[in-house]
């Protein structure tokens, strides 16, 4: 199977179906040069002799996938889809209202005061030991009072209709989508449509989205602000979370939780691709994608970065520095949430250390089937 | 209306002792302050228990590890050093002679003693059936718990040998008095502590 | 303090003070003996459906802890000093932590098992 | 852990590779040669500097006096003096890193000159310094030494347990540097959430380091919160009551009640971690039920009161400098208290805003949002009161009072980002970012550390008998304040663009001058830090021109201000009697400010005592033996310290008697003194014809 070949090509299609269509040349190069630079930053010189024709090769892909990175939206004041622009909002309320109400008050006054009762100016008012004024104290209590209690207000309001657990109201289904958090990277897991993706997080424009997290290693905190919440996944635990993309375009998406010395590499870009888009992108990545088998999955588990993966798969099998899989299944996620909660989780290759205790060999078996939820 | 009500509340020495009296004020109330620091301690560690006690991982729970029996007499053995103690406290208050003060709280050792002998019985029984530490976070969690009484209550008794050792080298003189004062509150409060632990581990766990 | 010699000179008061105190004692170990015994049967025995056993053990336990503290530790309610604010102040914080923790593990709980998987 | 482990590895896990060169040695790839040359810089500073120290000494021929003058010295005063001290040098090093990492983020697009692992280490220690190991000293040394002399107190209740703390809390400090030195510290940032921190994930000494010096630090909080509250409840001069405190005490008061509270739930979660990484329990692991939600749960039980420890007895000094420099009343004393009891008591409601993005229901979350804003009222109260107080004042515009007007400039900013983030749906998105990294630095620094440094200014003059050059007090206070703002402001705006904390590169060219600001900003603010040092320098040479012996410089209205600069080490030769709220001012007021008694008593105060010290020492070693597993170590300074206690316990006659003779010496030498001086007025207050009594001729013009 000619790998390279079917990366060019996936990667293609999940360009094409990107409608963004603003990408200046310039904007390619610089994107490109980055995640180069990113490919040679990484500490284990395991993966620098890449061979040059693989490396001109890479290049086009990167090209290809991240060509129209042009705008690679940032921020939640950037939004990209409901979640994040009902939080823009609700920024920009509390903001309006503090600004107003309390630093613009205080900021006003105290230079007032200051230049008033400064020491030399004699003909101000001295009154050395005035120390109490019931109007002026009611209104020192009360005006912070009805501040907060404005607040309050959006406060339960917003947190209850932006809970991220909350599915979203949409006439079409949510797509659903399980996160595993390796370090320093984050498989994506798409159960229905059978495919899996390491540093991209693709996604159809205007349909939600129903994600399941958890983490195989330590905690992680899943953060893509031009769509959403950001929420942790620890092992052995589910945590979910809702998002939307509005319009076919990319994010930035990241870890949020520090988990060494890869942490700031655990980066992916969120695509939103049209409907039809996506669909393609699927099929042809269950199609061409890496096999997801024990063995990889074993790989995907050590500790390392998306570059570093890359260079201890068999064989390179990333021009892009992303990854896609074929045959994901609905059964994997759950069986990485028991493996951790069970006992039987690697620890990653580095560190396994035996528990001090060795008195009880029972508890070195994996836990049967683990009713005993952990809180 | 009797001085107490004057002084501080609480354990207290009581005006015949003058100075002590006066000197136990800051004392005791430092000890007393320790103390609710120290039931946080104990609530935070409650407070794992609590939410930890499904996670037994496959392993052993409370029904298969907890012996009623045992715990019950841990409880009397508790109680009554409380009660002994009570005993020396009034001994020392109302003066009866070192030998009577001396006496009670021998008594207290030994059921204090005691008590510790039959828990450290039933760890090695939970030993003895897996249910070690590192079994689950439920056992890890209980072994925070319980241990750490039972610490406590180690402490206390070295505190009450030191003690001893005071009076025999100086007489019941006012650090002896400040020491045993601010000791049968330690020793009360862990009493309180206990009332928990019962309740809360093994009586609950029980149910 | 005049009230202070008064008392502490008369032996005969001291004496009476004594013999109060001592009832105190063993009155607290009676009714701690009691609210001990009766959960302890209860649960020994079974006598009684879990969630309500449950209630009852708290509520015996809860007893039995004013108990200790008024008859042992010699706190009382008529007593406006340092030491009972403190207690009650301490156990404000405790409700406060233990019970704010126990809510927010409970949830956490809840809402991180896994789901049910179609 | 068994005998021959103990006899066959007498060093427990300590190896030639443990030292911060060996991985340069062996494997010079360019980054370990940088990394490696700055890990041992910063080693070789740490022993050079303790070499240099014990030099001087021994060349001076001060030990003698170092041990029996301040080591085992109980008086509060000297112990507050020492705390100080302690803060200043583990600020050195903490200001060092947050220099390092500013420049490291600057040149940060793509990566930077320092290695991941290394970055790390400079955040964990910088933030575990800065909270620790110099916010804690630094107002547990204040408030040692101005509470009990506005109390009108001899010293503290336990001064023997005050030393014991001061030994404590440095040996955790210890233990920090010696990280340097010999192994590495924990990468886990200062709340060191496992499972990352367990030792599946990080099984070197990293996190041992990190639970065994907190673990100190926070036995040494308890113990100073337990003493502070007993002194303030028990110690107060006849007639102070509770209402007639000066808002300083208040705070300390109120600190010390979050203290003995707050520290309790941190003990548990390092103590159930120590645990997990030495006996294999499973609180907080990944497997067998273990759950590390606990510890989040736990830490911030502890970390959220934590934040109010470190700012709340800066609102006090705030209290004392701007009524003082303002010559007037506090304005809404009873506001004031109530609002910082308020915020004691709300402080414990809000740990969960530190995890609003867990996973919790909303309703948790809402009601913790809300609950956080809560503390916005009485801070905010605070604000206004202070606003008040200067009000219809007299405002001189002292180094103190600069800090103060740029505290309540930039406070109020990082209170409304506070705010902000107690707004779940926001935090949801700035959770952990850069942002929130600006807001704590925005109330930490203006709130606790400027307050600090207010106060230092404020008493530097009452501890050491002379006042502080004021030009370059201001010089340092302007570099401050504006450094703050260049260095922190740009953050917001990072975060807000998706930035996360603790990278130690990024991709976003964007990024790069805001970066580049906030490096700025960390220059001006060691010039800032430089500056105080000079001006400490040159006050010290200048002394004798600026001695206040008669000691109230700034026309103070407390009682610290009523005896000499500085004070005898019994305090007050005669206890006052307070019958009202700024009792000093009361007493100048009615003309009997300064008076002679008629007779002196004997005064009785602790003998010195060496527990701080041994029990410092013996606590460092038993830390480093559990770090190293060294278990010989271990076993033998545990029974070092249950022996010690013990021999104490047997310890008799504590006490010495200073003659009434000698007090009343020493009383009629400072009389003579204020006798001698001439009263001046504000105006002259920052010339050297300040010796430190105050004109009490400003006309109260009625109002
Ligand atoms: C009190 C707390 C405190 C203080 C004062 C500071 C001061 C500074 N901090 Fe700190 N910082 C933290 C607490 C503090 N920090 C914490 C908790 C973390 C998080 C760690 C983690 O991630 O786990 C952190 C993290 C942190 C980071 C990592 C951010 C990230 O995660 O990406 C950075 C980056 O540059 C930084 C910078 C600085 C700078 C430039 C200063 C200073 O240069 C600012 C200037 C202030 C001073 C220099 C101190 C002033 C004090 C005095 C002047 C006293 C004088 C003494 C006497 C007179 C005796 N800090
Ligand atoms: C000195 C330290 C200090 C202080 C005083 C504060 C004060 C406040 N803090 Fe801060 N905080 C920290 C230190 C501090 N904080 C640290 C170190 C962290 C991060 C730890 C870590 O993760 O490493 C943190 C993190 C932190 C978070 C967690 C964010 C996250 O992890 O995502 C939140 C969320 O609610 C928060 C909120 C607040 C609030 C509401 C206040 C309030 O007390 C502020 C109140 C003040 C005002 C509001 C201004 C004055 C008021 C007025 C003028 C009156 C009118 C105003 C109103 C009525 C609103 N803080
Ligand atoms: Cu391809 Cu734009
Ligand atoms: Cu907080």
């Amino acid at each position: 199977m000619n790998t390279i070949g079917h990366f060019q090509y996936v990667c293609m299609k999940t360009n094409r179906f990107l409608s963004n269509a603003d990408c200046s040349p310039l904007k390619k190069m610089q994107r490109l040069m980055h995640t180069e630079h990113n490919n040679l930053r990484k500490p284990s010189s395991r993966v620098e002799p890449v061979p040059a024709r693989r490396a001109s090769l890479a290049c086009v892909a990167a090209l290809l996938l991240a060509g129209c990175s042009g705008d690679t939206h940032l921020s939640f004041l950037d939004p990209q889809g409901p979640v994040a622009s009902a939080q823009r909002w609700h920024f920009v309320e509390a903001l309006a209202v503090l600004v107003v109400f309390v630093a613009i008050p205080v900021f006003a006054i105290t230079p007032w005061i200051l230049w008033r009762y400064r020491y030399g100016a004699k003909s101000s008012r001295y009154t050395p030991n005035w120390n109490f004024y019931g109007p002026l104290e009611i209104a020192s209590w009360a005006g912070p009072v009805v501040i907060v209690v404005l607040l309050a207000i959006i406060v339960w309001r917003d947190t209850h209709a932006l809970d991220p657990y909350k599915p979203l109201a949409s006439d079409q289904p949510a797509l659903r989508v399980q996160v595993i958090g390796y370090d320093w990277k984050w498989l994506f897991i798409y159960p229905d449509q059978g495919i899996a993706s390491i540093g991209v997080f693709a996604l159809p424009a205007g349909r939600p989205v129903a994600m399941q997290l958890t983490s195989a290693t330590v905690m992680q905190s899943l953060h893509i602000p031009a769509l959403g919440s950001q929420i942790y996944a620890m092992g052995g635990m589910v945590t979910q979370l809702h998002l939307q993309a509005d319009r076919p375009g990319r994010s930035l998406g990241e870890n949020n939780m520090y988990n060494g010395n890869g942490f700031h590499q655990q980066r992916f870009t969120a695509v939103a691709m049209t409907p039809e888009g996506f669909d393609a992108w699927a099929s042809e990545v269950r199609s061409s994608g890496i096999a997801l088998n024990e063995q990889i999955l074993k790989v995907i588990s050590q500790r390392s970065t998306r570059a570093e993966l890359n260079a201890a798969l068999s064989q390179p099998r990333s021009p892009d520095g992303n990854f896609y899989f074929s045959g994901a299944t609905a059964a994997l996620f759950p069986a990485v949430v028991m493996a951790t909660m069970g006992g039987t989780m690697v620890a990653p290759a580095k560190a396994p250390q035996e528990p001090a205790n060795t008195a009880a060999p029972a508890a070195r078996k994996p836990a049967a089937p683990a009713t005993e939820k952990v809180q | 209306m009797n001085y107490e009500a004057i002084k501080h509340p609480g354990l207290n020495l009581g005006s015949a002792h003058g100075r002590d009296h006066d000197a136990a004020e800051g004392m005791v109330f430092g000890f007393w302050v320790f103390l609710m620091s120290d039931a946080i301690l104990f609530s935070m560690v409650f407070a794992t228990y609590v939410t930890s006690v499904g996670a037994t991982a496959g392993g052993p729970g409370p029904h298969e590890l907890y012996d009623i029996k045992s715990v019950f007499i841990e409880t009397l053995l508790l109680l009554a050093s409380s009660f002994t103690f009570g005993m020396a406290s009034l001994a020392l208050k109302y003066k009866h002679g070192t030998a009577r003060l001396i006496g009670w709280l021998a008594v207290t050792l030994v059921l204090g003693v005691a008590f510790l002998g039959f828990e450290l019985h039933d760890f090695a029984s939970m030993f003895s059936k897996g249910a070690v530490p590192s079994r689950s976070g439920f056992l890890s969690a209980f072994f925070d718990l319980v241990p750490l009484h039972g610490l406590h209550v180690t402490g206390g008794s070295i505190w009450l040998i030191c003690l001893v050792g005071q009076i025999a080298m100086y007489g019941v003189d006012t650090q002896v008095k400040l020491g045993l004062m601010r000791l049968a509150l330690f020793w009360h409060f862990l009493d309180i502590v206990w009332i928990a632990i019962f309740s809360v581990v093994y009586l609950a766990g029980l149910t | 303090m005049i009230e202070q010699t008064r008392d502490g000179g008369d032996a005969a008061t001291r004496k009476l003070e004594e013999q109060k105190e001592f009832h105190s004692y063993v009155w607290g170990i009676a009714l701690a003996l009691m609210l001990t015994l009766a959960p302890f049967a209860l649960v020994h025995w079974a006598a009684m459906p879990g969630l309500s056993l449950l209630s009852v053990i708290g509520a015996f336990a809860l007893v039995q802890m004013v108990v200790h503290f008024r008859f042992f530790l010699h706190i009382g309610f008529w007593q406006k000093r340092e030491d009972l604010q403190l207690i009650l102040f301490s156990t404000l914080l405790l409700v406060i932590m233990v019970a704010g923790t126990i809510w927010i593990m409970a949830s956490l709980a809840m809402r991180m098992t896994l789901p049910a998987q179609p | 852990m068994n005998l021959s482990d103990i006899l066959q590895q007498p060093l427990g896990r300590m190896s030639p590779e443990s030292l911060p060169f060996w991985q340069m040695l062996h494997d010079p790839t360019e980054g370990n040669v940088i990394n490696g040359v700055i890990a041992t810089g910063a080693a070789s500073m740490v022993v050079i500097g303790a070499i240099i120290a014990v030099a001087l000494i021994t060349k001076y021929r001060k030990w003698g006096v170092l041990w029996s003058e301040w080591l085992t010295s109980p008086d509060h005063k000297k112990i507050g003096i020492m705390y100080v001290v302690l803060a200043f040098v583990m600020l050195t090093r903490a200001l060092i890193e947050a220099a390092l990492m500013r420049s490291q983020q600057a040149f940060g697009l793509g990566g930077g000159f320092l290695s991941p692992e290394h970055f790390a280490q400079l955040f964990s220690t910088h933030g575990t310094i800065m909270i620790f190991f110099v916010a804690m000293p630094f107002l547990t040394g204040v408030i040692n030494y101005a509470m009990p002399l506005q109390i009108g107190a001899r010293d503290v209740s336990f001064p023997v347990l005050n030393s014991i703390s001061l030994g404590l809390t440095a040996a955790g400090a210890a233990l920090v540097m010696i990280s340097l030195c010999i192994g590495k510290f924990s990468t886990g940032g200062w709340f060191g959430y496992p499972p990352y921190t367990e030792a599946s994930f990080s099984p070197g000494v990293g996190p041992d380091y990190w639970i065994w010096a907190l673990t100190l630090a926070s036995l040494a909080s308890t113990l100073s919160g337990i003493n502070f509250a007993v002194t303030i409840y028990k110690e107060r001069a006849p007639g102070m009551k509770l209402m007639y405190m000066p808002l300083f005490t208040w705070t300390a008061l109120c600190t010390s009640i979050i203290m003995i509270f707050a520290m309790p739930p941190l003990t548990v979660a390092t103590a159930q971690l120590a645990l997990d990484r030495y006996l294999g329990f499973h609180y907080f692991t990944n497997e067998f039920g273990g759950n590390m939600m606990h510890f989040v749960n736990l830490f911030w039980l502890f970390g959220h009161p934590e934040v109010y420890i470190l700012v709340l007895p800066s609102f006090g000094v705030y209290s004392q400098v701007i009524s003082t420099f303002s010559g007037k009343a506090l304005f809404g004393y009873r506001s004031m208290v109530m609002a910082t009891t308020a915020i004691a008591i709300l402080s414990f409601g809000v740990w969960l805003h530190h995890f609003f993005t867990m996973g919790q229901n909303a309703n948790i979350n809402a009601v913790f949002g809300i609950a956080s804003m809560l503390i916005g009222i009485p801070t905010g109260v605070k604000v206004y009161d202070w606003m008040w107080t200067m009000f219809r004042g007299r405002v001189r515009f002292t180094v103190p009072l600069i800090y103060s007007i740029g505290f309540i400039y930039l406070f109020v900013l990082g209170g409304i980002t506070g705010i902000l983030l107690a707004n779940p749906t926001i935090d949801y998105q700035v959770h952990n970012t850069v942002f929130l990294v600006a807001h704590f630095h925005n109330v930490a620094i203006p709130g606790a550390l400027f307050g600090l440094l207010a106060g230092y200014h404020f008493w530097f003059p009452k501890a050491f008998g002379f006042r502080l050059n004021e030009r370059l007090g201001m010089v340092s206070a302007i570099c401050w304040i504006f450094g703050f703002m260049l260095a922190f402001f740009p953050l917001y705006a990072l975060g807000l663009m998706g930035l996360p904390r603790r990278s130690v590169a990024y991709n976003e060219p964007s990024y790069v001058p805001l970066e580049i600001a906030a490096f700025l900003g960390a220059i001006l603010l060691t010039v800032a830090l430089v500056t105080l040092v000079v001006q400490l320098w040159v006050s010290i040479k200048h002394r004798d021109e600026n001695r206040v012996f008669v000691g109230d410089p700034w026309d103070g209205r407390s009682l610290e201000w009523s005896v000499s600069a500085p004070p005898p080490e019994y305090n007050f030769a005669v206890i006052p009697v307070v019958t009202g709220r700024d009792a000093f001012t009361i007493a100048k007021e009615a003309g009997n400010a300064y008076q002679l008694p008629d007779t002196y008593a004997d005064i009785e105060v602790p003998k010195n005592s060496a527990m701080g010290p041994v029990l410092g020492a013996i606590g460092l070693a038993l830390a480093f033996g559990l770090v190293w597993h060294i278990w010989w170590m271990v076993i033998l300074f545990f029974a070092a310290a249950v022996v010690t206690m013990i021999v104490h316990g047997f310890a008799r006659d504590t006490n010495r008697i200073v003659p009434a003779q000698q007090v009343r010496q020493e009383h009629r030498r400072w009389f003579d003194a204020v006798a001698a001086a001439k009263a001046i007025s504000r105006e002259d207050e920052r010339k050297s014809a300040n010796q430190g009594l105050a004109e009490q001729a400003l006309p109260g013009v009625p109002a």
